[in-house]
């Protein structure tokens, strides 16, 4: 199938579900929107998986359908341009999904994927803590080996959507005696168990989309260990390597959303004749353009992207804040209210605020910068 | 920031007005509660500071105290994101002074009102014989104060409250409610010219931001000694320090020209300096929250830390009486 | 950068370049020449590289390249700086071929001649009877290469070069020399439309200056690795490493948007590409010249260090064809 | 006298000097500028000096006149204002003179501060090492005492005014086995011997303002060294504290006349009419009126300004450089080509270039940063 094949496939295919008794979910679950409609968005998850729309740079032998890297791009800019609901197992699939195929065993690959690509199972990330943020080997939750089993303790907080999952990966220590990164193990944990306890985050949005997460005694199998005890530093590095993947190129066509949102109100507004305010959102559409042509090189030029991940995250996630602050500057005095209450904020206000989570999560920018500094130019520590 | 000039007098002020507010204002809760201020606290800091009599002229039995003594308890609220109408009963005070409307101002001080001011029109506000008809909006703490003063045209007038329709608005800052009120034909006493309402409302949101990026920073920087990654504190990663560093130069910046404009209060140079430090105050609390939530980490995005309150306070006060973008045009035009 | 369609292919070529300036290019003397460029160099640049031929087509006697392969050469004289007419002979060429003007083409790319493009009015310039009148400025290497290429209007002409007035400018970039040309009631021959003459000037710049953003980033890197300050090298310290990958995400943007707009060229996607590319590339490789004079201390700030070198292309490159604020402003304007 | 008095005294007197047999002089060695005039601006050193303009503040008894640091600002601002030349004696006074009034012997003083009073005696630092920029304490160049002689061997960079200076105050380790900041001992050196030798340095203006200054056995007197021996770190610490200080306000009569001439040129070119030129022109207006507020609250608030100096170089460093960018961008393709053989640069691009050493000499952006952060926030270090 030739690429354009496949992209009239993929708009057909959404046209008939979105515009059908998917209807209600168009445009659900954007930034700043990730707590909305989560039942029609799990829907929506199955129906993927019923389709064949899940794992599709697989391999075929793994359930996927081993298309290329252009055609998942192809996939995912058709469904940001027909404001395809927020996805939820956007960890499971990107995350989960490849630490399987790379460290898991046979058995586990068995037993998961399956679950994966029907979209039945959803997952969550148990990584961060609050006395470890960009610091993960600094991570405490412990895991203790009771014959076959795994019990764990500890705290883990920024977990999105634990209040539905039905699986989270925990990077927990496995050996007290270690320090830093030996001695961790990556281990998947049920959700459904008396052990664990999910308390919302409220979020400086008003509303809550990550939990904190309390271990006490949960357990799990030690069949459910990914790589071997003790490895699990190696694991976890390589699915932070799996976050940053072919789901940019499709973001940027939700990027160029907000932007044309941002370009109608400052129109409306008469910020377009705003000297000051004119040039920025310029600049805002140059930049856009920027990491649209980086995403294609990237793409082109190397497959799997690796440190340039770090690049891609740093730029994404700094023009997408500047976007969020545009949008209030262009609202001007109408960003000071919201539009109604308790606090129901404007697309304006959401995005600035919601964006400055961008430049923290899935790695700060002070993280990256760190990488970029000593893998990419090696500079010292 | 002290007037160097009169140190002495106005650090024990600060300090009273500091000692107060640490003990008694509650701003999570006030913000919660449905006026969006705490009336109680109010009433307090009406009886046990004087707040409302601290510029009503001595001639009206006020304390007859100047500007610069204001914007010490504008910066001691304003650090903290006290939810009050403090700030507009001070300006409204120096206002109603220069008019010369000792009436109005007696009254203020002897029964401790609070006072806000209707400046940006929501729809054209038009006089005719004596009674005001129009829109306003961004009108702070508006729906819940004692007095308002309606700016109309060139001039500036007072209205029965309970004449005018006032609509409390959700708004984007948690700690500054802001309400929207209609006037239909509503019988306006003229108090005088409104020419300088804007330039004290300048001035006071310049002193408020400064002394808030002060604070904000100071807080940060508290975080950063004691938050601990890769096994030290992130105060100790140069690329922290710097960018704190140079917060450092854009606060002492805005400390000095928020002091700079509390001084030409009263000066000719007061329109030319009010709408250029409102503009560089508020940037320099922008530039300071942003960093603070960023530096702050996931922590910095929950609710339930500070650092968003700074956030939107920086950004509320860039935008209000008349957007930074909008004022940097104007005084561009002056070049 | 490569065209990863193509990357085997080119990299060979890039690497023949490389190796040939390596061993021959000294831009020192090069810059302090008469003309501003080292004539025996463009000489050994047309035989061994046989640069004049590379965008000459097959059907003239050329080697028929296309411009990714031209943009190959202009990124590796770029980013070594090396004053030489390359790049507006690359880019006449391209235009000629468009144009077809087929019997000028054969003639460069036989004898070897360098072209430069008479784009910037000094005077307005008008056509009257096929004779060119008016003046020109910035022509790169106008005073001394071989054939004229002038816009006039919406054409392009060429002119002989002993009929006008050439007069060599000092420039603020030591490394392209720029000419004034007068041209007086002077026979032109008409080789057709100009439109591409600026998209591919810009695009030209945009690729020379991306390679030289990448390769004074990898320079100020190396200094970093091995200049020690307080018992260890700069490049250890976090505020250092912080800036320098906030211009390795600079410099990728540049080298990617290069990237694309080369690939433009021939296609309808040009016109608006071209001067986006331009000003992204010239803005990053200003960024990183900057940085470096900073980052290099003392010794960044000596004529005898290249670090200047750059920092002076890299505002000449921002100006030329079109300074970076003007085409911003007519980006916006379509927006 | 009122502030408003000596004003007037100031201004007649320059009229009076500027308007007369100076009047060459005027607006001679500015920035960018420094190379030229040298003979002249000697001249007008010894006219200032004879006249009592040189030593303002310096206690009476020291021959200095005692006055405020308010008088001392109108000074520097109303010679600024006048275009009186660059001064050739800052170093003399502002560094030299303070650190003999501070560490010097009451022989020191009587011998030395005449001739800085009478602006007859020229001074350059020795400070900047080829490997020891802004860490001072690596200083290598070595002073070994020979009976009541040091012999001082090493090299010395970015001495301005070393081919005009009588003298070099020279920090130099006088205890080989000591490191860092120990063992390092403030000499000052007579510059007419044969063991110094002096080589201008070209700088990217094209122009010289700095040397290299090579001791090769050059002798000083022990009766020259300023403070204990081993004890110079302490010495070269005030000294560079003494370096901020009033001079800045004056400074800023300057940069008002350089922002001007950026004014005036935009609106020349139509760069006023550029939405983004004219922003930027916007931006530097009111950081100018910053850099105002901030010195004259600095001055009212402290005295004498202490880490505030580090905050005051990095924010004026920098509006400075930045001027120096939007001067050769609002003269647009102007800026291209210079005024003539053989680098002749004009005022935009001389900014441009000049500018890029502000924020270098003097301790680096980088090296305040430091300071501001430690000593001021109390970061860790």
């Amino acid at each position: 199938m030739t690429d354009e094949e496949f992209r009239a496939e993929v708009r057909g295919w959404l046209e008939a579900n979105l515009g059908g008794d998917f209807a209600d979910v168009v445009g659900a679950g954007g930034p700043g929107h990730e707590h909305e409609a989560h039942e029609r968005r799990m829907a929506w998850e199955r129906r993927l998986g019923e389709a064949g729309w899940i794992g599709l740079g697989w391999p075929v032998e793994h359930g996927g359908r081993g298309l290329s890297l252009v055609q998942q791009v192809i996939f995912h800019e058709e469904c940001a341009r027909a404001g395809a609901p927020g996805r939820l197992g956007h960890m499971s699939e990107q995350l989960v999904g490849p630490t399987l195929l790379a460290f898991g065993t046979p058995e586990q690959r068995a037993r998961l994927l399956p679950g994966i690509l029907s979209g039945e199972v959803l997952w969550c990330q148990g990584y961060s803590e609050p006395g470890a943020g960009s610091d993960l080997a600094g991570v405490r939750t412990r895991a203790v080996r009771r014959g076959d089993q795994y019990e764990i303790t500890g705290q883990k907080v920024w977990t999105s959507l634990a209040h539905l999952a039905d699986w989270c990966f925990v990077l927990a220590r496995t050996d007290p005696a270690e320090s830093r990164h030996r001695g961790l193990s990556y281990l998947l944990v049920p959700m459904d168990q008396p052990g664990i306890e999910i308390r919302p985050i409220t979020q400086i949005t008003g509303t809550s989309e990550f939990n904190e997460v309390f271990f006490d005694g949960a357990v799990t199998a030690v069949d459910n260990r990914i790589g071997a005890e003790g490895e699990g530093w190696k694991v976890a590095m390589a699915t932070l390597a799996f976050e940053r993947g072919v789901a940019t190129l499709g973001q940027q066509v939700g990027f160029e959303r907000e932007l044309s949102a941002v370009v109608e109100l400052a129109r409306s507004t008469g910020a377009l004749d705003d000297p000051e305010l004119r040039t920025r959102v310029t600049e805002a559409w140059i930049g856009l353009k920027v990491l649209r042509y980086s995403a294609i090189h990237t793409m082109a030029a190397a497959g799997v992207p690796g440190v340039e991940g770090s690049i891609s995250k740093l730029q994404w996630a700094v023009w997408h804040r500047d976007l969020g602050e545009l949008a209030v500057d262009v609202a001007g005095s109408g960003a000071l209210v919201t539009d109604g209450p308790p606090y129901e904020l404007t697309d304006a206000q959401r995005l600035f605020l919601y964006t400055r989570s961008d430049t923290i999560y899935g790695g700060t920018n002070e993280v990256q910068r760190n990488i970029i500094a000593e893998r990419l130019l090696g500079l010292p520590r | 920031m002290d007037d160097p000039m009169r140190a002495t007098e106005q650090r024990e002020m600060r300090a009273t007005v500091a000692k107060f507010l640490d003990d008694n204002a509650d701003i999570r809760t006030a913000m919660a509660l449905d006026p969006g201020y705490d009336k109680d606290l109010w009433r307090r800091t009406v009886d046990e500071l004087g707040l409302a009599a601290l510029l009503v002229p001595e001639r009206c039995g006020g304390l007859g105290m100047d500007f610069g003594d204001a914007a010490v308890v504008i910066e001691e609220f304003g650090r903290r994101l006290v939810p009050s109408p403090s700030l507009t009963t001070l300006v409204a005070c120096a206002v109603l002074d220069q008019c010369g409307a000792d009436d109005l101002l007696a009254r203020i001080g002897e029964d401790g009102l609070s006072v806000s001011i209707a400046l940006a029109d929501r729809e054209p506000t038009t006089v005719d014989q004596g009674r005001i008809t129009g829109s306003k909006q961004h009108v702070i703490h508006g729906a819940d104060v004692d007095v308002l003063l309606v700016v109309a045209g060139d001039d500036l007038y007072t209205v029965d409250t309970t004449s005018v329709v006032r609509r409390r608005r959700v708004a984007l800052d948690h700690t500054r409610a802001l309400a929207e009120i209609d006037l239909t034909d509503v019988p306006a006493t003229l108090i005088g010219p409104a020419a300088v309402v804007t330039d004290l409302l300048h001035v006071a949101l310049a002193a408020e931001s400064a002394a808030a990026a002060e604070t904000c920073l100071a807080d940060t920087v508290e975080y950063l000694k004691v938050r601990h990654q890769f096994g030290k504190p992130i105060g100790s990663f140069q690329a922290l320090k710097h960018r704190c560093a140079d917060l450092a130069v854009l606060v002492a910046g805005a400390r000095a020209t928020a002091w700079y404009a509390v001084r030409a209060v009263g000066t000719d140079e007061l329109a030319s300096v009010a709408p250029l430090a409102k503009v560089v105050c508020t940037d320099a609390l922008m530039a300071v929250a942003a960093e603070s939530v960023q530096l702050h980490g996931g922590i910095g995005f929950t609710f339930e830390h500070d650092a968003h309150l700074y956030l939107k306070r920086a950004k509320a006060n860039q935008h209000l009486f008349g957007t930074n973008s909008l004022l940097r045009g104007k005084i561009g035009e002056s070049l």
